[in-house]
């Protein structure tokens, strides 16, 4: 299986000739060799799946280089694929191909195409190499790599202040989760002796009823480094509280939002929950801190995602909460369940990024939903594949008979939270649900806006720009001309401000057509694998697979399985009812709860929070510290200080020196009584 | 026959006292135009007196003293070293003299005699072995240098510099006297041995304790301690700048080996009544020098100041006590007589279009543009005496500071260097005019062959080539320290 | 008793003497009660037996030291009203100090040796042979044993006798002392003004 | 015989009103020069009496040599008086100080 | 082995190449220059490419008694070789940041540098107690001129901030240096190393030496000499004091400290922890606010440097072979981040981060690399600063998990602060007419850029080349400290099980903290 090395290293390969060929490259050649790297990697990562998925094939380490060796600590470059990994290789190498594929149509005008394909190469590479760690650092090595990439990508448009200040902050709060992830390596390693993934959960049980001291207390062993750990989770995956960065990175291009922020590395958390599966299962206070936090990021993000207007804020923010589902559920034990969802998710989270960013190139990037409506029939295909996204996210299905993606793994999800019948499984359930109620209302709301009613695109000054732009250019009022005088005559009448979209090209539609295919069916034809009895087989040990839950989740009370029906459905007519028939009821609503509204709207105040806690304090205490301490204190009190007291004395001893003689005179005499005096005292 | 053996054993006195009187003579017939024939001649005769202090030092290793005269003189290694340095610092005030005094048409026949009696005054004073010796070399040296100070009678500052050194010195000397009279009264001797014998190393009277501190005081006015120190800026900016030279060296060598020898032979049997002075009086003149040297402009009393300071840290090794710290301080005597040679060669060569001296630091800003190696001279010399190493200046500290620790002085020790700091920011100062100021343009004299020759020697000497000397100048030292440790 | 009466006169006297001559404001009255205190000092030095350094006391200070001074106060034709004037600002200090110097002497080397004073044993090496006046007896020890110093001594005038030349000695007797750095330091343009006056406003003819 | 203690007292305060001579006078070099004299004087008396105390003749023969720098010393100290007046004009004490600092 | 003395030669060839370009001209002064650095270069990849790696503890050793008092005493253990190998790596790099940009007195200027190499190979090849100090001492004097003529607008202040107060710092180790001699009775390094100091004595030595090294590191607080410097000096000099001049006092903790005085060290341990942290958090924070990109970089150079305490006082392996790593890596990259700050100081002739903004238009290159070099002074993986970095925490959490935590949020901080300073000059908007004027990199600044990208990359991602050499060299020092090392704080206990069962159940990899 040495394709894995053609897998993880041809992105990379890619990335360095594209990034260092640059513009003296050019864009094609750039693409060409970027997206074909990635087409390779994929069509290489499929047989492995496919291989595991049959059963017939085993945990392989593939030896790389040698990279670190300090005395005890001997850890190195290693590809180990095993049924986790699969997984995850066909995902990333699956979505990153398609959005390569898709960038080529969105960012045709871009002039720094080469760049931008070098990032999206470097990040799959970082990403798989996360994901083929073997050891704790390795893994950190691809946490940080997709960190970098993310980065790279989010500010890709490095002109728009925005662009650079959300790049910016997902860097850093992303390594507020690192503090935690690194602490938990070391931890690891202090109790271990070692990095090495598959040590570790080997002897993961001889933890039990073992404490270690942190921080001048005594924990458990197990909870204190499931914590720490789950701290980087919780950044990467944009988990309550470090959260924030996830909607700013919308700032990026569109698909950058769909590979990155959506299908592989924000599930970097969970995937890394599951792989240490072993180790958290010896802590129950972790799991239930993660089931805590999976839950509350369920319920708090899918609670903001119903007043966002700007169509990928919305998808942002539905992607959070998702992945508060995946948390919670690995946090009850269903590690599968969580992997499954992360699979599907990927799939059609992917699908309704690449479909808003199909509305956005069709709406001349204009984002905010409120300047949509009635699109479907200017662009259909999009239309039919974000539809298709919906129903998938929603989790739209019929038990036994079929179900979009989302309906498998969510309401497995949501089964075992239940099923696993501990007060923290039964809130996890109960948040779950109602986050369930919320997505399926946001999510018709985002289709119901933006494809439904009538244009409301005059209001937009993106358009009106657009608009403007194709008076001013010859060749363009050419192509419109026949429409020129009725688009006028539009203008005031139909909202359409005389922009007509159009539909997105080909190497567009074509992601969007696989992974509608994806959201439609990967759930149907997975779930056996992933969440049956017999998916110990499958998981071949590579996460904990709890057979007695998955039993339990099948002997749950009917409506708890109808439950997650019974939500989607009066998501889908709320919003139905508020965006379709009586569009006036979400401004009363907002007139009668205001306060509720811009609390959500302002998405519970987290920004202005950290704002005025961390963010100004740290300013302000640089400066402190730079014109108090430093100059303030430090120097004044040292260097200038001692300078100051030296001049003071020259002076004093330049003063003493009068040119007298008597006082000369005087002062020999001073030391000679001096001197005869310490004589007789002494 | 004791007298010939003795007059045969000062032959190096006596070549001075003889060719002094001689060229008195043709001084006397020649007047001022045969000054420069009498200043060579002086040289030579210089050389001819080191050479005859030579063997002293390489043979009488180990302390195999001559005695002379009674044992009122001592001919010993140590004598002989410090000898040389008196006769390297007059020899070279020698060289500088006559073109600096030919500038004002003051040059004076009688200038390289003086000198002359000055260095037989020096030799006196290193070699004496008996109060009275010691009184007279002393009193020899003392009144050659009130006049040489004042020599540029038509100038007021030389005069107002020859008066104040006159009326301190003659202070000093009395103190040194009443000093000796105490000690006389209660030892009942003058001679060093005699005093050493007669103190013991019980307990000592109060009279002898008070002669031993007037002693003390005396000789710390001669190297410029403090607080004995206050005559030395007004004194080395007021003299002519060659005959500045000749202070910041020879007489300075001569009174502190002639401290040395009081101390540690004489009084060598009770440390501990003047070592606590002697530490005293270190860190006082190196905070002190220090001090004063930041306040000034002038770069001669800046390398007064700098004198004060340097002397601190010599006293360091003499409150050791030991023969490391004796050894110490001849190696930092050595280094610190070329490093005042050096500072004056340039001091000597600053001069503006008109001739005239230029004294001020502030005009000597940007002199590494306008004259690169005389810069570059000068600041191998600042960072010399500030002891940075790797120039050779580092090594008179190193050696003092490490005869201070072995001698379980390492507070003093640290105190010392700590101050030391201090004293570099002085020295930094003026490299910093002389490398990162502006250019003035204000120096425009041009050194003479020979000054240039002395400093080219003693540049090399300072930079990090010295450190190759180390071996030999530690072994010259070590047998001379010795010499003052025969009693042990 | 005729000792001690002489003792404490000449004491007296002496002590009188320098405290006149140190704050006397004519410096010739300064000189005459220096001469003054020379002559008690000498009676002192004979009540010792020390007669040859009495006589030398009295013939170099009064006869040549003195003198001296004399001349050289008259020669320097100082106005005497000028030197009126008080202590300087530190006197205090100064005064405390040398009281302390004082107390510290005395105090210090009589009383804390309670009763009589005991300084060294008596020599040895240059004992007063018995026999011999002390004027023969210093003769005889100065030339042999402290010959050497004696020879420096005659060095030591050598210098001073320079010295005193070098110093003084003038080709021209009345030539004003001249600061040749500052003549030197002259520069035409301060010495010289040049004018250009206009036409017509120039001289005066 | 009057005691030693005597003599050392007397001295005692001789040297110390030489000292006061140098430091208190502010107008005249010369009273300096002969404060100077003064101290010299009460080393002498000093070395006189502990040379006949101690019935040695050392003390004699140094008063002797004292006597000889000190007159060697005055001529100096005369000397450079008389060339610094020359150039100044004044002897004042005060006026001695152009140089400080 | 190499038959000659290649040491000293190395030492030599600066020193003449110095005299050299002292008399000559400036396009044959950096000539010369750049010839003779080249030359240490190839001497220094000879030194190390015959460096016998788990052979002889010192090697390479010369020895020659031309001195009184001290000895000519050269040899190199794996730590030393690393830094010099870093030294003559950083030197042609230095003499390439001051081709062009330096136009006054070159012959002096390069003279400096050269003499400063010589200096510093010097310091890191010294076995000899005295001989180490005359050369750790005397690089004062050039780096004083260099600061002093070539520097900026304050920099007499920042020149003589920087001699007195290192001086200061380093004096009193002589004193101590003195009393070591002395009660040892030989001035020999490794003999020295091996001699146990009576403990009394080791608090009062080790403060002394604490004193020196502390201002040369630079520790907090006593670092506000750094941003003064390295705002006045020339790029290059930044680039040297940066680079080898700081570790210096690394060094000088390695090898002195630690080895002479282990149980001195181990007392004192909390208190570097405690300055260190400060150090982490203060200086960060104080980064993060800066207005003048050298600053920034110089305040980030002390929050850096005081990892490498924090794994040197971590006793353990893997906090000294982490903190060698981060003084390695720290020397490349924060050279290179001062080489970039020059690369565009040498076109706009300004530091202030405002006047820039949107490079990465115009200067696509120089954006990439600046950006490699920021992510390795952040420490992200791949990059030579993650290695250091990580082991070093590691380290120092086997002590105390309390200062681990504190230190590792030096990494957000870290971030934030490098970021904010690549996001004002390199993204954003083209701002200035005349930033955005300037041309990307040119041949010469390519050939400095890709030598230093490269080690920065070779040292993340194969960190053994440089660690290997160092291993057995560490071992001793681990072996030397441990006589003294404290118990740590974040120890496994065991409920009710015995050890032994545990142990049992864990099978091989037995708890390493767990004693």
């Amino acid at each position: 299986m040495s394709h894995i090395l053609i897998i993880v290293f041809a992105p990379l390969v890619a990335a360095i000739i594209a990034g260092l060929g640059n513009k003296r490259l050019g864009a094609v050649p750039s693409k060409l060799i970027t997206t074909g790297a990635l087409f390779v990697s994929c069509a290489l990562s499929w047989p492995i799946f496919l291989a595991f998925l049959g059963g017939h094939a085993e945990t392989t380490v593939t030896p790389v280089l040698n990279w670190v060796h300090s005395g005890d600590l001997n850890f190195a470059w290693a590809l180990q694929v095993d049924t986790l990994t699969a997984v995850m290789l066909v995902v990333v190498t699956s979505v990153s191909a398609l959005v390569h594929l898709y960038s080529w149509g969105y960012m045709s005008e871009d002039p720094d195409q080469p760049r931008f394909f070098a990032y999206l190469s470097l990040f799959t590479f970082a990403m798989l190499m996360l994901v083929t760690a073997n050891n704790l650092v390795q893994m950190f090595f691809g946490w940080e790599g997709v960190g970098l990439a993310s980065y790279l990508l989010i500010g890709f448009w490095f002109r728009k202040p925005s662009a650079n200040a959300a790049a910016m902050k997902a860097f850093v709060v992303n390594r507020v989760g690192d503090l935690g992830f690194m602490l938990g390596i070391f931890g690891v390693f202090l109790v271990f002796g070692t990095v090495s993934i598959p040590v570790i959960l080997h002897e993961a049980p001889g933890l039990a009823g073992t404490t270690i001291g942190f921080l001048g207390f005594r924990f458990d062993t197990a909870t204190v480094l499931c914590i720490l750990l789950f701290i980087g989770a919780m950044g990467k995956s944009a988990q309550l509280g470090l959260h924030t960065w996830l909607p700013d990175a919308m700032e990026g291009p569109t698909p950058v939002s769909a590979l990155i922020h959506a299908a592989t590395m924000v599930t970097a958390g969970v995937f890394m929950v599951c792989r240490l599966s072993p180790l958290f299962e010896q802590s129950q206070t972790a799991l239930n801190f993660v089931t805590f936090i999976g839950a509350a990021t369920c319920f708090f993000a899918a609670t903001i995602g119903t007043t966002q207007t700007d169509i990928k804020r919305v998808i942002a923010y539905s992607t959070c909460s998702q992945l508060g589902y995946m948390f919670f559920a690995a946090g009850v034990g269903a590690y599968g369940g969580a992997m499954f969802h992360l699979f599907t998710h990927a799939f059609f989270k992917a699908l309704l990024f690449l479909g808003a960013g199909s509305v956005i190139h069709a709406m001349h990037h204009e984002q905010d939903m409120r300047y949509y409506g009635g699109l479907w029939k200017k662009i259909p295909l999009t239309f039919i594949a974000m539809t298709a996204g919906t129903l998938a996210i929603t989790g739209v299905g019929i038990d036994d008979v079929f179900g979009f993606a989302g309906f498998y793994s969510k309401d497995a999800i949501l089964e075992a939270a239940y099923a696993r019948g501990t007060d923290i499984g039964l809130f996890a359930f109960a948040l779950g649900v109602f986050a369930a109620l919320l997505t399926s209302f946001y999510s018709w709301r985002l289709v119901f806006l933006t494809f439904f009613g009538k244009p409301r695109w005059d209001q937009s000054e993106h358009i009106q720009h657009a608009v403007h732009d194709a008076h001013g250019h010859d060749d363009h009022a050419h192509h419109d001309h026949g429409h020129d005088g009725h688009a006028h005559h539009d203008h005031a009448s139909d909202g359409t401000a005389g922009y007509h979209p159009h539909e997105s090209p080909l190497n567009m539609l074509v992601p969007l057509g696989v992974l509608s295919l994806g959201a439609v069916f990967a759930g149907f034809v997975f779930a056996p694998q992933f969440l049956s009895e017999g998916s110990g087989e499958f998981w071949k040990g590579a996460l904990v697979f709890n057979e007695h839950l998955l039993h339990a989740m099948h002997h749950v009370p009917g409506w708890v399985k109808l439950a997650p029906a019974g939500v989607m459905l009066t998501g889908l007519a709320i919003a139905y009812y508020a965006y379709m028939v009586n569009t006036a009821l979400p401004a009363a609503f907002v007139r009668q709860f205001g306060f509720l509204y811009r609390f959500l709207l302002n998405k519970w105040y987290f920004d202005e929070l950290y704002d005025a806690v961390f963010v100004r304090p740290a300013m302000w205490l640089g400066r402190f510290f730079w014109n108090v301490g430093d100059i303030g204190i430090i120097d004044t009190f040292g260097p200038n200080g001692v300078a100051k007291v030296v001049a003071l004395a020259s002076r004093g001893a330049v003063r003493l020196q009068s040119g007298y003689l008597y006082s000369y005179a005087l002062v020999m005499l001073v030391g000679l009584v001096g001197a005869i005096s310490w004589v007789i005292a002494r | 026959m004791d007298f010939l053996h003795s007059l045969f054993a000062v032959s190096a006195e006596d070549l001075l006292s003889t060719s002094v009187l001689v060229l008195l003579l043709v001084a006397a017939w020649g007047g001022d135009k045969a000054s420069r024939a009498i200043s060579i001649v002086a040289f030579a005769v210089l050389v001819g007196a080191a050479a005859l202090a030579v063997p002293a030092l390489t043979a009488g290793a180990g302390g195999a003293a001559t005695s002379a005269f009674g044992g009122h003189i001592k001919l010993d290694a140590f004598a002989a070293f410090a000898k040389l340095l008196i006769y390297v610092g007059s020899g070279v005030t020698l060289i500088v003299a006559p073109a600096y005094f030919d500038r004002f048409k003051a040059m004076r026949a009688e200038f390289p005699l003086l000198i002359l009696l000055a260095a037989l005054g020096m030799g006196i004073m290193v070699s004496a072995n008996d109060l009275l010796t010691l009184y007279i070399g002393l009193e020899l040296n003392s009144l050659a240098a009130y006049v040489l100070a004042a020599i540029l009678r038509a100038d007021g500052r030389s005069a107002e510099a020859g008066l104040k050194y006159f009326v301190l010195g003659s202070l000093a000397s009395g103190i040194l006297l009443y000093g000796i009279s105490l000690t006389y009264g209660f030892t009942g001797t003058t001679s060093f041995d005699g005093i050493r014998v007669a103190l013991g190393t019980g307990a000592l009277s109060i009279g002898a304790t008070f002669g031993l501190v007037f002693v003390l005081a005396g000789l710390a006015f001669k190297i410029s301690a403090a607080p004995f120190h206050m005559w030395t800026p007004d004194v080395y900016e007021g003299a002519p700048a060659p005959v500045t030279t000749f202070f910041a060296t020879a007489p300075k060598v001569a009174a502190l080996a002639l401290l040395m020898r009081v101390s540690l032979d004489a009084f060598g049997g009770q440390p501990g009544a003047w070592q606590q002075i002697v530490i005293f009086a270190s860190l006082l003149s190196i905070v002190i020098g220090a001090l004063g040297a930041i306040g000034q402009d002038n770069i001669k009393r800046l390398l007064a100041y700098s004198s004060i300071n340097n002397v601190g840290f010599m006293l360091i090794g003499l409150a050791a006590g030991t023969a490391a710290g004796a050894s110490a301080m001849l190696v930092y005597l050595a280094i610190y007589v070329v490093s005042s040679v050096a500072a004056f060669v340039v001091v000597l060569a600053l001069r503006d279009e008109a001739g005239n001296a230029i004294e001020s630091i502030a005009q000597l800003g940007g002199l590494s543009r306008t004259r690169p190696w005389l810069a570059a001279a000068l600041a191998v010399v600042m960072f010399s005496l500030a002891g940075i190493p790797p120039l050779f200046g580092f090594w008179g500290k190193f050696l003092v500071f490490q005869a201070a620790v072995q001698a379980h002085l390492v507070v003093l020790a640290a105190l010392g260097i700590a101050a030391s700091v201090i004293g570099a920011f002085y020295y930094l100062k003026v490299v910093k005019v002389l490398y990162f100021d502006d250019a003035t343009d204000a120096v425009q004299g041009r050194e003479e062959l020979a000054n240039r020759a002395l400093l080219l020697g003693s540049s090399l000497f300072l930079s990090p080539l010295g450190y190759l000397l180390t071996p030999w100048l530690g072994n010259l030292a070590g047998s001379a320290a010795a010499a003052l440790f025969h009693f042990a | 008793m005729i000792q001690a009466i002489a003792f404490y006169l000449f004491a007296t006297m002496m002590i009188t003497s320098a405290i006149v001559t140190i704050t006397a404001r004519n410096p010739v009255h300064s000189v005459l009660w220096l001469i003054l205190a020379f002559f008690n000092a000498a009676g002192l030095m004979v009540l010792v037996g020390a007669e040859f350094i009495a006589m030398l006391l009295i013939i170099v200070y009064v006869g040549a030291v003195a003198v001296l001074f004399l001349f050289v106060v008259m020669m320097l034709d100082i106005d005497f009203s000028e030197l009126r004037g008080g202590f300087i600002r530190n006197a205090p200090l100064g005064l405390l100090l040398a009281a302390v110097l004082l107390g510290e002497l005395v105090f210090g080397i009589l009383v804390s040796s309670a009763g009589d004073l005991h300084i060294a044993k008596a020599a040895t090496v240059a004992a007063t042979p018995a026999g011999l006046s002390n004027t023969a007896a210093i003769g005889a020890l100065l030339y042999t044993r402290y010959l050497f110093e004696f020879e420096a001594a005659g060095m030591i005038l050598l210098v001073a006798m320079i010295g005193a030349i070098v110093l003084t000695h003038r080709q021209r007797g009345d030539t004003r002392g001249q600061n040749v750095s500052k003549q030197v330091a002259r520069r035409p343009q301060d010495a010289t003004i040049n004018l250009q006056p206009e036409v017509g406003k120039g001289v005066q003819l | 015989m009057i005691g030693i203690g005597h003599y050392v007292g007397v001295s005692a305060i001789m040297f110390v009103l030489g000292v006061l001579g140098i430091f208190l006078n502010r107008k005249n070099v010369i009273i300096i020069l002969m404060a100077i004299e003064l101290i010299l004087l009460s080393v002498n008396l000093n070395l006189v009496a502990f040379s006949a105390y101690l019935h040695d003749l050392v003390g004699q023969i140094f008063a002797m040599f004292v006597l000889t720098v000190a007159a060697g010393e005055a001529a100096i100290g005369l000397a450079i008086l008389v060339i610094y007046f020359r150039g100044r004009g004044t002897i004042a004490v005060d006026d001695v100080n152009r140089m400080k600092g | 082995m190499i038959g000659f003395p290649i040491l000293s030669l190395m030492l030599l060839v600066p020193l003449v190449g110095a005299v050299i370009s002292l008399v000559s001209d400036r396009k044959t002064a950096r000539l010369v220059a750049l010839a003779a650095t080249l030359v240490d270069f190839v001497l220094g990849v000879l030194l190390w490419t015959h460096y016998d790696i788990g052979g002889a503890q010192w090697q390479f050793r010369e020895h020659a008694a031309v001195f009184a008092g001290f000895d000519w005493k050269l040899g190199i253990d794996g730590i030393a070789l690393m830094l010099i190998v870093l030294t003559v790596f950083l030197m042609p790099v230095c003499i390439g940041a001051s081709w062009n940009s330096i136009e006054k007195r070159a012959g002096e200027y390069y003279a400096a540098f050269l003499f400063m190499e010589t200096l510093m190979i010097g310091v890191f090849a010294a076995q000899d107690l005295f001989l180490f100090y005359i050369m750790f001492e005397a690089g004062l004097i050039p780096m004083y001129l260099i600061i002093g003529i070539w520097g900026g607008a304050n920099r007499i202040y920042a020149s003589y901030k920087f001699f007195l107060y290192t001086l200061l710092g380093s004096v009193l180790m002589l004193i101590a240096m003195f009393w070591m001699a002395n009660a040892a009775g030989t001035t020999d390094i490794p003999t020295l190393m091996e001699y146990d100091f009576p403990p009394q004595a080791q608090t009062w030595l080790f403060l002394a030496f604490f004193a020196s090294f502390a201002v040369k590191m630079p520790m907090w607080p006593v670092h506000t000499w750094l941003p003064d410097a390295h705002v006045q000096a020339p790029t290059a000099g930044s680039v040297i004091l940066a680079g080898v001049l700081l570790k210096m006092g690394g060094y000088g903790f390695i090898r002195f400290s630690l080895p002479m005085f282990p149980i001195a060290s181990a007392h004192f341990a909390p208190m570097v922890w405690g300055l260190s942290i400060a150090a982490v958090v203060i200086t960060s924070l104080i980064a993060l606010v800066q207005n003048d990109m050298k600053k920034l970089i110089a305040y980030s150079s002390v929050a850096h440097m005081a990892i490498v305490t924090v794994g040197l006082f971590a006793f353990n392996r893997q906090g000294l072979e982490g903190s060698m790593v981060v003084m390695l890596s720290h020397g490349i990259v924060s050279g290179a981040l001062f080489l970039a700050v020059g690369v565009i100081y040498d076109r706009l002739h300004t530091r202030e981060i405002v006047r820039y903004g949107g490079l990465a238009i115009n200067m696509p290159y120089y954006a990439l690399f600046f950006l490699l070099f920021t992510m390795a002074s952040i420490g992200l993986p791949g990059t030579s600063g993650f290695v250091g970095e990580f082991l070093s925490l590691l380290g120092i959490y086997k002590e105390s998990s309390l200062i681990a935590l504190v230190a590792t949020t030096g990494i957000i901080l870290g971030a934030a602060y490098m970021l904010y300073l690549y996001r004002r000059v390199v993204f954003g908007d083209q701002k200035n007419a005349d930033a955005a004027a300037m041309p990307d990199l040119d041949f010469r600044e390519w050939a400095m850029m890709v030598p230093l990208a490269a080690a920065v990359l070779w040292m993340g991602v194969y960190p053994e080349s440089f660690i290997a050499p160092m291993r057995k060299d560490i071992g001793t020092l681990e072996a030397r400290v441990a006589i003294a090392r404290p118990k740590g704080d974040a120890d496994v206990k065991f409920g009710g099980k015995t050890p032994a069962a545990v142990a049992a159940t864990l099978g091989s990899a037995q708890l390493k903290g767990a004693k």
